[in-house]
């Protein structure tokens, strides 16, 4: 594990884990940490014994971490079902999942298959400038299906699929609100 | 003479400009828009006058409003910072025409540069070289444009008549995507500057922007204090403006032939006050006049920082009609200084613009760091404006030290609530090409992204793994509590006076 | 040679090493006690450790654990900041025999200079003029002590031989009271040093501090920075320091004497690193040496803003055994600077120290301002250290700038949740004495108080009149809503809802 | 009234003060300011009516007022039963007290008498180094009566005012509390 030197002064050297730790399997990029935490101090990853310190600091979704001796300061905020981790200044998406549940899910079947719609959504407030495609017309991934005035720029809106608009809900002049759905692409 | 001064701004620029009059002792007087209420240059200025709602062509744009609260006020100038009014030649003559001093150039100097067309045409009769385009009145026909379009060859540029700042703006490879891209920028441009006049101008490949910082006086004293570097840009928006340029580097005669031709610029328009010449540099060291901005500049601060001249107050003592405090010989640029301009957006999604209350600012401070900004911890990011939220500036006594010391502030930057670009500025740091040196106008957009820049570094998923696991399983606790107690609790009043006190 | 620094200090002299260390791209290791878990210094180093409770004896003074804690994390060096174990032989001493490096001077530096009366000896063969005082080992009884009053005259000072910094210090009219002050000075000197000896000094009246920056390489180049005026003191504690000093002005020819003194002074112990000479400077321009500072110094920013020396980075090169990177010549005092301590401190209530979360902190920033600060919006004050929160730097052109400059950063600056001694400075800066640089080290305590600087000053008592009604208006009618809801709401449990929300 | 020059924008042009307005007696430095509070935007002081425009800035008890164009900002909080108003690096106490309430109070007989006695408090937490003064002593103004070490300083704390030293309730060697109470003079 790079960034970290395991010194003597971890768990290694003698103390029992009691039974009732949890298991996390934490995935960053599919790579897959495996998470077990022993008490508010110590922590197994990937089988090796870590000593932490770990609070958040002034009231912020800001947290200082220090492992085995090793200072890190990250914003870890949660966004949709992942957890955005801002690390020196480099982002990291990660999914924690309890062990015993994953489990269950994979034996279940896995993953639901990803539904083949997407919604377009305002990424901020802002007001729709124009909407260069129409109810039932193709598109391939990359053409512009809105433009959206904010902070004095447009932005256009591309679609991250090919497939057939659908549902335009709004107009060009509309003011929108951050996340209003815009249109569908099927 | 005037001693109070009404800000026609908002945002740091407003800031900046406040902080001067009151270092010189003069009043200042605010005005602000629906949503600016409380906005820094509000909280900081004498007088704060309410201009209209938030978008900016009902408030800041507002030049009729904005000379009616001078006059209210007492306010005897007008700075107009960059942007908005800056380069509107009818509102400086409307100060004028209102016995108010204009911090600014003469009305006739704005609307020769403003008018990049007629800029081109003077200059280059004052043997300026210019950049091959379309130099006629401007107000040029699609048609006409297309027509032209071949004889400037391509890749070419469309570019705003009355603009700046990148909008309006677009690049065009071929005869074809040409009318579609014509229509888009005349409509950007008619909804930033009120005009969607646009003409076309060649694409110089593998070009600098350097730019040279004019100061003139009412007295016939024109100097430049050096160049700044402004290649590193995305979507034509300057991202990171440093001095001495790299390129430049210890060339003193080609800084001193570029600054001669600079002040030329300025004299072929009688200009006064603060202003900027703009380049284009080739890789053989040919340069182009590109444009002229009739105002302050947002990355004025790193000329500030090398040659020690506090810009800001030097145009307020030439509005006045005072002589220029220096000579060409006076300036010398120590050291390097390196901007970043830090925006609300979200650079792992396509820079888009982000909006929302600021929780929490921890400022990079100590030795040898500038922050100029407008926003504080509570303070709401709107989408009505811009998103420049804060300028950070570095000084070394040499470039690696800047660009070490600009390593250190950025990691110690801290701004939450909204996203900011401060990891992409941390990347770029890191680049080995802007360590060299090595870079054009095209390189942020060509040559750069988030996701190659991380290749190679050390990487911190493990941790990031512990970190987020811990947040989760700390939530996960804390749920599990909220329930027991839920079921303790038989008295709901004691809850309120729990809440009460959690939130004391 | 070693590329890991270990910072054996906390607050803002912590973060300063640390911002050092990481432009110079060294890896850094912070210690810290048990309330300093979220302190900056911790957040921003690379490794942190844990040393102890709260009270310095039992952390920050351990250098025992500190020692331990460089071994462990393999780095190379430690760098004492000022105060803790700063002036310390015996620590110094303990780092080498351990193989690490101490950046600072030579033990027996330390420990020449350390012992006040042995200092004063070494400086006098030297042909340094002292002030009179008690000359011995520094260990005399309280007898001798009362013996040698008499002869050195009153009024005099009784100071702290291991002591620094105003504490263990008493000022003596007469014999009477003698006794009783010779008790408190040994017994604050315990607490504070773990040495109650003390000597005694006469009182040279009007007298001015001014001190001189001294940087020493270990190959016998020894060099100064020139001069900080450091006269405005209360309770023996620096408040505002700022360099030139306005004594000393334009007088250059004695600027160069006391310069070429205070390097003597330093060679006199075969100095390295960086270090402080003080001197005491009476109307008539005599000066006398008063102690040295074998450490860096609180206030060596202002020294930094008008050299662009960055003296904690030379000191790390000096220990690295470098050459020194200016000689006397490239020395130049550019601007003036000046410095106030912004201490955790009630202004209107006899300067008593405040504890508390800081709830909100708007930082100044923009042209000239420079911040060196340990704490952050949510920090905790807590009462087991000085009360020292941040130092606000700024510099101008000139003195009357920096003035200037100083107010508008001062009216700028917003600390909440703690009380602060900033309206203290801002009506230093307004006093005419403070301006016209017409003070001595007893100006603050005895000839200007915050109620008589505020005579004169615009009153705004009805603007105060005017917030204070609303605030409680406010607050009335807020009440006043409450208990309506209270009536109206039945359901207990949407009021928590309601409470959530609110809180989100 | 200084540094507030009345416009014409104010409330003197034409319009009618409602009925309900709620009137305050407002004390700084024995100088009383009458205070009528018209609605959101429109006060009268001492019979000048003004245009005020007042809110709370980022959630702190910062307060900025802008009172016919001026603009201030201050930090304004309670303390014991006074408004504490820093305002341009300047610390006013301010006694707010409803007109109606005030006039009552008066008409029964005034301000309650002040007591004699004084209870010296911990102005912060610390711990008590010495107490030089014992049960029954004189004291004079300017006597020391404890001294408490907080943030490596000796601070002392002496008598506001001469009597005799009353129930001492701490000990050399104390950790005390913010506001705790010492021992009392008579």
């Amino acid at each position: 594990m790079k960034g970290i030197r395991v010194t003597g002064n971890g768990l290694a050297d003698g103390k029992e884990c009691k039974g009732s730790t949890m298991k996390y399997i934490t995935t960053i990029d599919n790579h897959e940490f495996l998470v077990e935490i022993i008490d508010e101090h110590h922590i197994i990853m990937d089988g090796i014994p870590y000593e932490v310190d770990f609070e958040s600091v002034g009231n912020q979704p800001v947290f200082s971490l220090i492992i085995n001796g090793f200072s890190y300061e990250a914003y870890v905020a949660p966004e949709n079902n992942e957890w955005q981790v801002l690390l020196h200044g480099r982002l990291y998406s990660a999914i924690v999942e309890d062990e015993r549940e994953k489990r269950l899910k994979a034996a279940a079947g896995g993953r639901a298959i990803e539904r083949g719609e997407f919604h377009l959504k305002a990424p901020m407030p802002g007001m729709v400038i124009a909407i260069p495609v129409e109810d039932g017309q193709n598109v391939q991934i990359g053409d512009v299906l809105v433009i959206l005035e904010s902070m004095k720029m447009q932005n256009e809106l591309k679609a991250p699929k090919a497939g057939v608009v659908n549902r335009i809900k709004v107009n060009v002049g509309d003011s929108v609100e951050q996340n209003q759905t815009l249109l569908s692409v099927l | 003479m005037f001693n109070k001064v009404l800000v026609a701004n908002r945002g740091e620029i407003a800031v900046r400009i406040i902080r001067a009059c009151r270092e010189l002792g003069l009043q200042t007087v605010a005005v602000y828009s629906d949503v600016d209420r409380q906005a820094l240059h509000v909280r900081y200025a004498d007088e704060a006058y309410h201009i209209g709602p938030s978008p900016s062509r009902d408030s800041y744009l507002r030049g009729d409003k904005i000379i009616e609260c001078a006059k209210k006020s007492g306010a005897g100038a007008i700075h107009p910072g960059y942007g908005f009014l800056a380069e509107r030649a009818d509102f400086a003559q409307a100060c004028l025409d209102e016995g108010i001093v204009f911090i600014g150039p003469k009305p006739s100097s704005i609307a020769a540069m403003g008018d990049k067309a007629v800029a081109r045409a003077t200059v280059s009769r004052a043997g300026v070289p210019v950049v091959p385009g379309t130099e006629g009145e401007g107000a040029l026909s699609d048609e006409e444009l297309l027509a032209s379009a071949a004889s400037i060859g391509f890749p070419l540029l469309i570019k705003a008549t009355a603009g700046g700042g990148g909008k309006g703006m677009r690049e065009v490879h071929n005869l074809e995507e040409m009318p579609f891209l014509l229509k888009a920028a005349r409509r950007e441009a008619e909804a930033a500057f009120g005009d969607g006049n646009v003409y076309l101008e060649k694409m110089v490949d593998g070009a600098r922007h350097i730019e040279f910082q004019i100061l003139a006086d009412a007295h016939g004293n024109v100097i430049h204090l050096g160049e700044r570097e402004c290649s590193l840009q995305r979507r034509h928006q300057k991202l990171l403006e440093e001095t001495p340029s790299p390129f430049v580097a210890d060339d003193q005669e080609l800084r001193q032939k570029m600054g001669d031709v600079a002040v030329k610029a300025a004299q072929a328009v009688g200009y006064v006050n603060a202003g900027t010449i703009e380049f284009l540099v080739d890789k053989d060291k040919n340069f182009y006049f590109l444009e002229m901005n009739t105002r302050l500049q947002v990355e004025h601060p790193v000329t500030e920082m090398v040659t020690g001249v506090d810009i800001v107050k030097e145009q307020i003592r030439i509005a006045r009609g005072r002589q220029l405090r220096y000579s060409q010989e006076d300036i010398n640029q120590k050291g390097w200084a390196i901007e970043c301009r830090i925006n609300a957006e979200d650079p792992y999604n396509h820079f888009m613009p982000s909006t929302g209350i600021i929780s929490h600012i921890l400022t990079p401070t100590g030795p040898g760091v500038r922050v100029d900004t407008g926003v504080y911890s509570g303070f709401e990011v709107t989408p009505f404006y811009d998103s420049l939220i804060s300028k950070l500036i570095v000084w070394g006594e040499t470039r690696a030290e800047a660009i070490l010391r600009m390593r250190r502030a950025l990691e110690e930057y801290r701004i939450l609530g909204v996203r900011t670009n401060i990891p992409f500025h941390q990347r770029l740091m890191d680049s080995h090409r802007f360590m060299a040196g090595q870079f054009d106008t095209k390189f942020i957009e060509e040559r750069f992204s988030l996701e190659t820049a991380e290749e190679g570094l050390p990487d911190r998923a493990p941790i990031a793994a512990v970190m987020s696991t811990l947040v989760a399983h700390r939530q996960t606790q804390l749920s599990a509590q909220f329930i027991q107690r839920n079921e303790r609790d038989t008295s709901n009043w004691k809850w309120i006076s729990r809440w009460e006190r959690m939130q004391r």
